[in-house]
């Protein structure tokens, strides 16, 4: 099956959205709920799909021998991301429709918008591709935050804004150096990856390092790393929380992604030679996001601080190199993906209950809505990392591969997420769901079905990878930082390109 | 048959998924699902896999029997026959090959005996005792899912596997300490106990990566595959080697970090007093019987890994001294009969650690095993004389029961006598069995710590009968009158228990030459033990010498007990002058804690939160402002008024046909 | 050199336009109002369409020397009457809210596409200047067509009177170059001895358009004469002004200096060396090699260009953050995008490559006007209501318009995959290409140590350039957001939206969006 | 011979500096539009005044030129003037200063 579609299914799904009723938000919730599994089953065909890609065609040809090509493709690990982004959107909507009220409608639009962006930049193959989609996420994401957020909203959205766009300035800008490298060396070079690739390794180190860092600036922006962090905490909890969740839940990703497609492979001496740096970097992240989540008073900043600090620890365990450590960052990026975006929705229908996002004001969720409690326990666990969750998977494998690169005294750094992780999962779960009810008992507090039944399966999910992670490990193969899936894409020049040479 | 080792944990995961159902639908009720359906599912699946376990066992003696008869026509030493049963890959990427085996040797049998049978009976008993709770089902649920964990822990063929049920059963203790949520510190007991226990968790993990570097890359992380490999003498010069020796014993400190953590052994033994938070059921199975000894478990498991790590083995047997002699004396000073029993519980862990640091890993078995009996049967009665005095716990409260609940009396009698040492309980025997080897094997400091620990057991325990059964009754009156025996479903574990209690020290009463334990255990241990008793001095003073002085510390310490209350020591009401000078004593540990982890981290995620932070936003803050000004001083030039407008176009005009005139005529 | 046809032929696009315009001011008197207003607006849009297609069957020609129509003026024209159908319809919703009483400002728009329509293909002043004043004749009115509206009178009395005098001083420089080269035909100059008078004309007639164009600092009266007019004159002017201004600039400039029409232009290389010059073309004595102050003639103008696009892009992008009123933001906004196009212009004037100014006006013009003419869909009766805090909510009310105008803000300010996004990489990465046109530019003004070393810093300009661009999208994002959200208190209800502006958007959208996907359609 | 009309040109700029001063400093809008055409026809005169310069065809553009400009000129004073009359007719005066309501 063509990847256009499983790209342009979440853009028509966003037009279509916009079109529906007004008022009538219980036809509008039908409405987006059947688009969102339509799309959410198209975006899971990637997966069997193994390895594929459609035809790279010349899109751009601003100067001469520069040629800036369109094209997808997806290998496993992209597969997963895109059916983790069509599985989460579902929810995301349903969740929501207790936040957004009668505006379920763009939110909806808004949040298809940013699925089909992050469809988009997982299956880009060009360079200048990628950083479209790259941006193209923003407008959705900043939307969601200034449209549905709380109070602090405006200041909030702008934060984000401006912080993602100077983020990827570096890479923009390396992108045209490459441009204009390749009219001054009146080579020809094309902006597919494999292309780049190629063409870095003809370029001087000390520039390379240049647009090594250049790159990877936009990607710790994204993921984020201390202290690039700062737009994150707000923009997690003054977001609306279904969206919030897909921030955390993909979009965080994203940062790692990038790591994975783009820097690894482009700059591979440079990865390894500022290999440490970077672990460094990832395990100062992982431990002050930890210890900073230990103070928050609000769910929303716990959570944020935490998913900071699990993917701070996919950071460093990714610059190991090692195959295990490539597996694991695999699983944590789904795992991740799903436990941490499910207590987002858990929390924001929590805080529709009490009105509150303050810890304190939820008391006794286990009475009120044992249901509740136990899913957001659930999850809670998971990410906790307890055995038999994906969560598990993904730490041993990460901790291993770092012990084994680093040694027994790093292992023992980064292992400290065992602890500190279950500190700040372990208070937020007694500060919420246990304890004597400070909110009225009257308020209504019982789990809805719809936001139930589809939260649920992301358990099964987590528990499933949790034994049998066997195809996650698979999509995080061992060359998967050597080999891009568009190596072998067929490329198809253009007649009026072929005219013009 | 063999093939059915999956079963044993599936069994009570199922009862823990019907329970969890029941409870999640029945929820909304207010009354919960029917107690009689519940009661029985929950009772049902851990008697199944009890039952399962008897028939692989008998299987496997068998098996047994008939290959140590062919060695001995062959005149070679067979491998001991064991049951494996692999479910297939779980983590199998770059190096690590980490499948889902089970395997069932005798050791895995004897762990799964009691833990299935006690764990059958407590369930039992929970009927009773939690029948009026309104989290019935919910808390069957936590329990049978513990027992599913507990399995997969002693039943794993491999670390990793038993890594899954050892963070399981640390969840189920968590959940279950935690079980009467509404009080903030029962969740915050919870919270302390799991958090405790990661730390020991993470020792695990990293014990078990060092083991595998030890042991080379792509070697597989099975018990079988370790223990063949550090049996094999080709290994031996290579452990020889300096680098390889450290790494070994950094890798057992380790491993034995992470058993500190589950078994409460110093430093990591704060938790456990306050675990007791939990319904006493959950005391008696997890936090006396089954959970906290498999730290001990491990330690015979990878028997032969310890015993080439001599140092670790030293470290082991005073740690375990140290806990035992702390834990007995600070079991003096409770008043909480649960905490008296806790604290007894760390104490009795102390010898089995000891007697593991020795080398005498059965003696230690074999008093996880007779201590499973009496501890749990002691904690039950604490639970009956609880539940008889609606909730009350203080011992001091109480007194004058012996009439009143003769049942539980027999049963925490017999509970007592086993655990002071009197001889033919089952804790003579044990105990001596320990005490013994310690004197042979770990020398006369051990021995006199160990000894002296045996005396305050028999003080304290003593104390909490005389003050629950023979002291005169100091219980209120409105509890007075509906002091009522328990239930039967709570009578019968008692009955058996205490028999139990009595009785199983006949399986290794090795003065009158009875050793079936000690042979079962011998395909496990027995050639570690062999090894390493090699370099121990040779067989000391009788066993019937060593038996007497352990009897004597037991009657000695009745007798101070006695002598104690005659004295008017107890102050039945108001708190004993020790008491203030032992507060430092008891919350030393906690101490620690709190000066290492817990305020180090506190002072960080301060700073972190209260400084960093808002100075980054700050500097953030200045550009936007920045931007800001930039953009009204900009718009400042937009003047209201045409000729300024126009005024400046023009100026513009003048300035570029100025710079035109300058650079081209 | 393109081949001599005949007049009919050649300005077929352009009469129809005409008769148009006077079909329409027939037809006026006899509608009643409510007709006018509902019949008008379509028959302009017809005559508009055929228009179009007219413009397809052309075949590339000139006519002595006054009128030509290449491949390029061909695409410019085809994006000034899409432009001028969307400020057609806009303007219709407009003069229904207010319900106005007469059609002219209908025929005065179809005019002002005349106008506009013979600056793109002037090839000799005189044609130019009729050009030019057409149009400007025929805006003037427009502006100001809301006698009630103060703000309206204001407008047009600044637009007015500034646009007078610029317009005087492009006469007086158009004298003046007559005078140094004895010809008023762009392409048929004969230099004497002259040279100074001939620059200072030539310096006056490019101030002239750089005035339409609203370069800093020819751009005080965009604010006020945006903020003022009637949003769909807005819509209007805001796109095809500048496509007139930047079409005859590059007709200019290549013809006086790089001596071959601009249609020659489409396939040469930027930033190594000028194209060879197509064959059978008598240079005229301006044209490449002959003329020794050449090279500094382009100097200059480079740093003209540069420093007037980036003190553009400064101001423009700065100011439109704090901006309530809409129109106005547009205006800055416009301002900032004039200062892409002067920059791309100055790229052009160093590499006689035009296609980046080229793309980058017809994508900017579709998109401005898009938006303000979803904007006029937005704003009630009078446009009183296209401050930010009025218009909350209001695309909800009408989802099409609401996409729309969120779609051509987004090409506007240039995010990914709208065509917006595409000129702006293109024209940056040029920039980049060719890193020195800023510290050339410098180097006129700086001492020459410091310019030796500015050179280190070649991307300063674009980096610089794109920090502003990226600092404006907050300013089009309160916009988007504003719409879209629903206010505390219910959103006022917005009028349907006529078929007529609904269809224009639609096309709009759809143009943004070819154009980014197929950017050779019009010379990439 | 060639002979450079120096005089007329000067006139010519005169003219088109005192159109420009009158619109800069004038504040009545009546003068504003006068300066307009003070430099039209001053930019019309340096026109005719360099049409003398050439022979032949050449020199027909610059005789043409004007008419066209004088034309454009007059509708722009008519333009101008309705505007004018508007413009009073609303806010009664044709002080350029007190049309100062849109600022930034």
């Amino acid at each position: 099956m063509n990847l256009h579609l499983v790209l342009l299914a979440p853009i028509v799904a966003s037009v279509l959205t916009l079109f529906l009723s007004r008022r009538d938000s219980a036809s509008t919730l039908r409405a987006t709920m059947l688009l969102s599994l339509v799309v959410a089953g198209i975006s899971l065909v990637p997966l069997f799909g193994g390895e594929t890609t459609t035809e790279l065609r010349t899109w751009l040809r601003p100067m001469g021998n520069l040629s800036i090509r369109w094209g997808l493709a997806s290998d496993g690990f992209s597969a997963w991301l895109v059916a983790l982004t069509g599985i989460l959107v579902p929810v995301s909507i349903a969740t929501a429709r207790g936040q957004v009220g009668e505006r379920l409608r763009e939110f909806a639009a808004a949040v298809f918008f940013m699925q089909a962006g992050l469809v988009g930049v997982f299956l880009s193959v060009d360079l200048l591709q990628f950083y479209g989609f790259f941006e193209v996420i923003l407008l959705p994401a900043t939307i969601l935050i200034a449209m549905f957020g709380g109070r602090d909203r405006r200041r909030v959205a702008l934060l984000f804004l401006l912080f993602s766009l100077a983020g990827s300035i570096p890479l923009f800008v390396s992108i045209w150096w490459m441009a204009a490298e390749a009219v001054r060396t009146q080579v020809p070079l094309s902006l597919d990856l494999e292309s780049v690739r190629l063409f870095l390794l003809t370029v001087d180190p000390q520039v390379r390092f240049w647009l090594f860092a250049a790159a990877s600036v936009a990607f710790l922006v994204k993921l984020p790393v201390v202290p690039l962090h700062l737009w994150q905490a707000d923009a997690y909890s003054e977001g609306p929380a279904a969206g919030s969740a897909l921030l955390t839940g993909v979009m965080a990703k994203v940062g790692l992604y990038g790591f994975i497609r783009i820097v690894v492979p482009l700059f591979p001496v440079e990865s390894a030679l500022h290999a440490k740096f970077f672990v460094v970097l990832g395990l100062v992240t992982m431990l002050s996001g930890a210890l900073i989540a230990l103070r928050q008073r609000e769910v929303r900043r716990v959570l944020a601080f935490s998913s900071l600090s699990h993917l701070g620890l996919g950071l460093a365990a990714l610059f190991t190199f090692r195959p295990e450590a490539l597996a694991g960052v695999v699983v944590l990026v789904v795992a991740h993906g799903l436990s941490a975006s499910a207590l987002f929705f858990l929390a924001g229908i929590a805080e529709g209950w009490s009105r509150s996002r303050h810890i304190d004001d939820f008391g006794s969720l286990a009475r009120r809505s044992p249901l509740f409690a136990v899913l957001f326990a659930l999850f809670a666990l998971a990410s906790v990392g307890i055995p038999g969750t994906a969560g598990f998977v993904a730490e041993f494998l990460m901790l291993f591969s770092l012990w084994k690169v680093f040694g027994v005294w790093v292992a023992l750094v980064a292992g400290s997420t065992l602890v500190f992780s279950a500190a700040y999962t372990l208070r937020l779960v007694q500060k919420m769901l246990y304890g004597t009810s400070h909110a009225s008992e009257d308020s209504a507090s019982q789990m809805p079905a719809l936001e139930a039944t589809v939260v649920i399966p992301l358990v099964v999910a987590l528990v499933a990878f949790g034994f049998l992670p066997g195809p996650l490990l698979k999509a995080g193969r061992a060359d998967l930082l050597t080999r891009l899936p568009s190596a072998q894409a067929k490329v198809v020049e253009d007649a009026s390109h072929a005219a013009a040479r | 048959m063999t093939n059915l080792l999956w079963l044993l944990p599936v069994l009570p995961a199922a009862g823990f998924a019907i329970n969890g159902l029941l409870a999640l639908a029945g929820s909304r009720r207010g009354e919960g699902p029917d107690r009689g359906i519940v009661g029985f599912l929950a009772v049902l699946f851990p008697v199944l896999s009890f039952l399962l376990t008897v028939a692989l066992w008998w299987n496997l003696s068998e098996a047994t029997e008939m290959v140590r008869g062919q060695s001995e026509l062959l005149g070679v030493k067979l491998q001991a026959p064991a049951f494996a049963q692999t479910m297939g890959d779980w983590i199998r990427v770059g190096d690590l090959s980490i499948s889902f085996g089970f395997r069932f040797d005798k050791l895995t049998g004897i762990m799964l005996l009691f833990v299935t049978g006690i764990g059958s009976l407590i369930h039992l008993y929970s009927i009773g005792y939690m029948a009026n709770d309104r989290g019935f089902a919910r808390y069957m649920a936590y329990l049978n899912l513990f027992l599913a964990n507990m399995v997969v822990l002693v039943l794993g063929d491999g670390p990793v596997v038993t890594f899954l049920g050892w963070e399981g059963v640390g969840l189920c203790s968590y959940l279950l300490i935690g079980f009467w949520h509404h009080d903030e510190s029962n969740g915050s007991a919870a919270t302390k106990a799991f958090l405790v226990n990661r730390v020991g968790d993470l020792g695990f993990l990293v014990g078990v990566f060092l083991l595998w570097q030890i042991m080379g890359p792509g070697s597989s992380l099975t018990y079988e595959a370790i223990s063949a490999w550090f049996r094999d003498p080709a290994h031996l010069q290579q452990l020889a080697m300096p680098g390889v020796a450290t790494l070994l014993t950094l890798s057992t400190v380790f491993l034995f970090v992470g058993c500190t953590g589950k078994s409460a052994q110093i430093p990591l033994l704060t938790w456990l007093p306050d675990a007791m938070a939990g319904p006493t059921p959950v005391s008696a199975l997890i936090h006396a019987a089954t959970m906290v000894t498999s730290g001990v478990f491990l330690l015979a498991r990878m028997a032969d890994v310890f015993v080439a790590a001599p140092f670790t083995l030293h470290l082991i047997a005073w740690v375990g001294a140290l806990t035992a002699a702390w834990a007995a004396v600070t079991g003096l000073f409770q008043h909480d009969i649960k905490k008296v029993l806790a604290y007894s519980t760390v104490s009795q862990l102390g010898f089995m650690f000891l007697a593991a640091g020795v080398g005498a890993f059965d003696a230690g078995l074999f008093h996880v095993f007779t201590h499973a009996f009496f501890k749990a049967v002691l904690f039950l009665g604490a639970g009956s004389v609880i539940h008889a005095l609606s909730g009350e716990q203080d011992i001091r409260r109480m007194g004058g029961l012996v009439r009143k609940l003769p049942v539980t009396f027999a049963a925490m009698f017999a509970g007592w006598y086993a655990i002071v040492g009197l001889p033919l309980g089952a804790g003579f025997w044990s105990k001596d069995m320990i005490l013994e080897r310690v004197y042979v094997h770990g020398g006369i400091g051990l021995y006199a710590i160990a000894l002296g620990s045996a005396v305050v057991t028999a003080v304290y325990m003593t104390r909490m009968m005389i003050l629950v059964f023979w002291s005169p009754s100091r219980v209120d009156h409105e509890v007075a009158h509906h002091i009522h025996e328990s239930p039967p479903s709570m009578q019968i574990p008692l009955w058996i228990l205490g028999v139990g209690a009595l009785s199983v020290g006949f399986l290794w009463a090795d003065m009158i030459h009875l050793d079936w334990f000690s042979r079962q255990l011998s395909d496990v241990v027995g050639a570690a033990q062999a090894s390493l008793a090699g370099d121990a001095p040779g067989h000391g003073p009788s066993p019937w010498l060593l038996a007497s002085f352990g009897v004597t510390a037991a009657v000695v310490g009745i007798l101070v007990a006695f002598g104690l209350f005659r004295s008017g020591y107890f102050r039945e009401n108001g708190r004993e002058p020790m008491d203030y000078r032992a507060r430092w004593w008891m919350l030393a540990f906690d101490g620690l804690h709190t000066l290492v982890g817990i305020w180090p981290a506190t002072v960080v995620s301060w700073v972190l939160d209260t400084w960093i932070q808002p100075l980054l936003m700050g500097l953030l803050r200045i550009f936007a402002w920045l931007v800001e000004v930039a953009g009204s001083t900009l718009r400042l030039l937009q003047r209201s008024r045409l000729r300024t407008n126009m005024a400046l176009s023009v100026l513009g005009l003048a300035l570029l046909l100025l710079f035109l005139a300058r650079e081209l005529l | 050199m393109l081949p001599p046809v005949d007049l009919m032929a050649l300005m077929g696009p352009i009469l129809l336009l005409v008769v148009g315009a006077l079909a329409t001011l027939v037809a006026e008197p006899f509608l009643s109002k409510e007709d006018k207003h509902t019949f008008l607006p379509w028959i302009g849009v017809a005559f508009l369409a055929l228009a179009g297609v007219v413009l397809h069957q052309v075949r590339p020609g000139e006519f002595g020397g006054m009128f030509a129509l290449d491949p390029w003026r061909g695409a410019l024209f085809g994006a000034l009457l899409l432009v001028s159908a969307v400020g057609l319809s806009a303007l219709q919703r407009n003069l229904r809210n207010d319900d106005f009483a007469g059609g002219e400002p209908y025929v005065l728009l179809l005019l002002a596409t005349v106008g506009i329509g013979l600056m793109l293909m002037a090839t000799h002043f005189i044609a130019l200047f009729m050009g030019m004043e057409i149009a400007s004749l025929a805006i003037y009115p427009m502006v100001g067509f809301r006698r009630d509206q103060a703000v309206s009178n204001e407008a047009v009395l600044k637009y007015f009177s500034m646009g007078a005098v610029f317009s005087a001083v492009f006469l007086m420089g158009t004298a003046m170059i007559y005078g140094a080269t004895g010809g008023l035909g762009f392409a048929t100059v004969m230099l004497g001895s002259r040279v100074g008078i001939y620059l200072l004309g030539y310096a006056l007639v490019t101030v002239g358009l750089l005035f339409k164009l609203g370069v800093v600092p020819f751009h005080f009266w965009s604010p006020d004469a945006y903020g003022g007019a009637p949003s769909g004159v807005v819509s209007f002017m805001a796109g095809a002004v500048k496509i007139g201004a930047v079409a005859v600039l590059a007709n200019l400039w290549s013809s006086h200096f790089f001596g071959f029409a601009l249609h020659y232009t489409g396939q040469s290389l930027p930033g190594i060396h000028y194209p060879p010059p197509p064959m059978g073309i008598s240079y005229p004595l301006l044209g490449v090699g002959a003329f020794p102050e050449k090279a500094m003639i382009l100097r200059a103008w480079q740093f003209v260009f540069v420093f007037g696009g980036v003190a553009s892009v400064v101001v423009g992008s700065l100011a439109l953050l704090g901006q309530t009123s809409v129109r106005r933001m547009m205006a800055y906004s416009g301002v900032a995008n004039a200062g892409f196009l002067a920059l791309a212009l100055g790229l052009f004037v160093k590499h006689a490559d035009a296609r980046f100014a080229l793309y980058y006006v017809v994508v900017y013009a579709l998109g401005t006007s898009g938006v303000v003419a979803a904007l006029a869909a937005l704003s009630g009766r009078g446009d009183i209501h296209d401050d930010l805090a009025s218009l909350v909510g209001t695309g909800r009310r009408r989802p099409l318009v609401g996409l729309a105008l969120t779609v051509l803000v987004a090409s506007v300010a240039g995010l990914p995959f709208t065509a917006g996004f595409v000129a702006k990489f293109q024209l940056l990465a040029a920039l980049f290409t060719d890193g020195r046109i800023g510290v050339e530019a410098l180097s006129l003004i700086l001492p020459a140590s410091l310019a030796s070393q500015a050179t280190t810093l070649f991307p300063a300009l674009p980096v610089f350039v794109l920090l502003c661009a990226l600092i404006s999208v907050a300013g089009y994002f309160r916009l988007v957001v504003a719409i879209w959200t629903e206010p505390a208190t219910g959103a006022k209800e917005v009028e349907k939206v006529p078929v007529l502006l609904s269809i224009v958007l639609v096309l709009c959208m759809l143009a943004i969006f070819a154009l980014a996907i197929q950017p050779r359609a019009i010379g990439f | 011979m060639i002979f450079l009309p120096t005089q007329s040109l000067i006139l010519a700029g005169v003219l088109f500096a005192i159109g420009l001063a009158t619109v800069l400093v004038k504040r009545n809008l009546f003068f504003v539009l006068m300066g307009v055409e003070l430099m039209l026809n001053a930019a019309n005169l340096s026109f005719v005044a360099w049409s003398r310069t050439f022979t032949g065809s050449a020199g027909l553009d610059g005789q043409v030129a004007p008419l066209f400009s004088i034309a454009v000129a007059a509708a722009e004073a008519c333009v101008g003037l309705a505007m004018l009359l508007a413009i009073f007719r609303s806010k009664e005066t044709l002080d350029t200063d007190r049309f100062d309501r849109m600022k930034e």
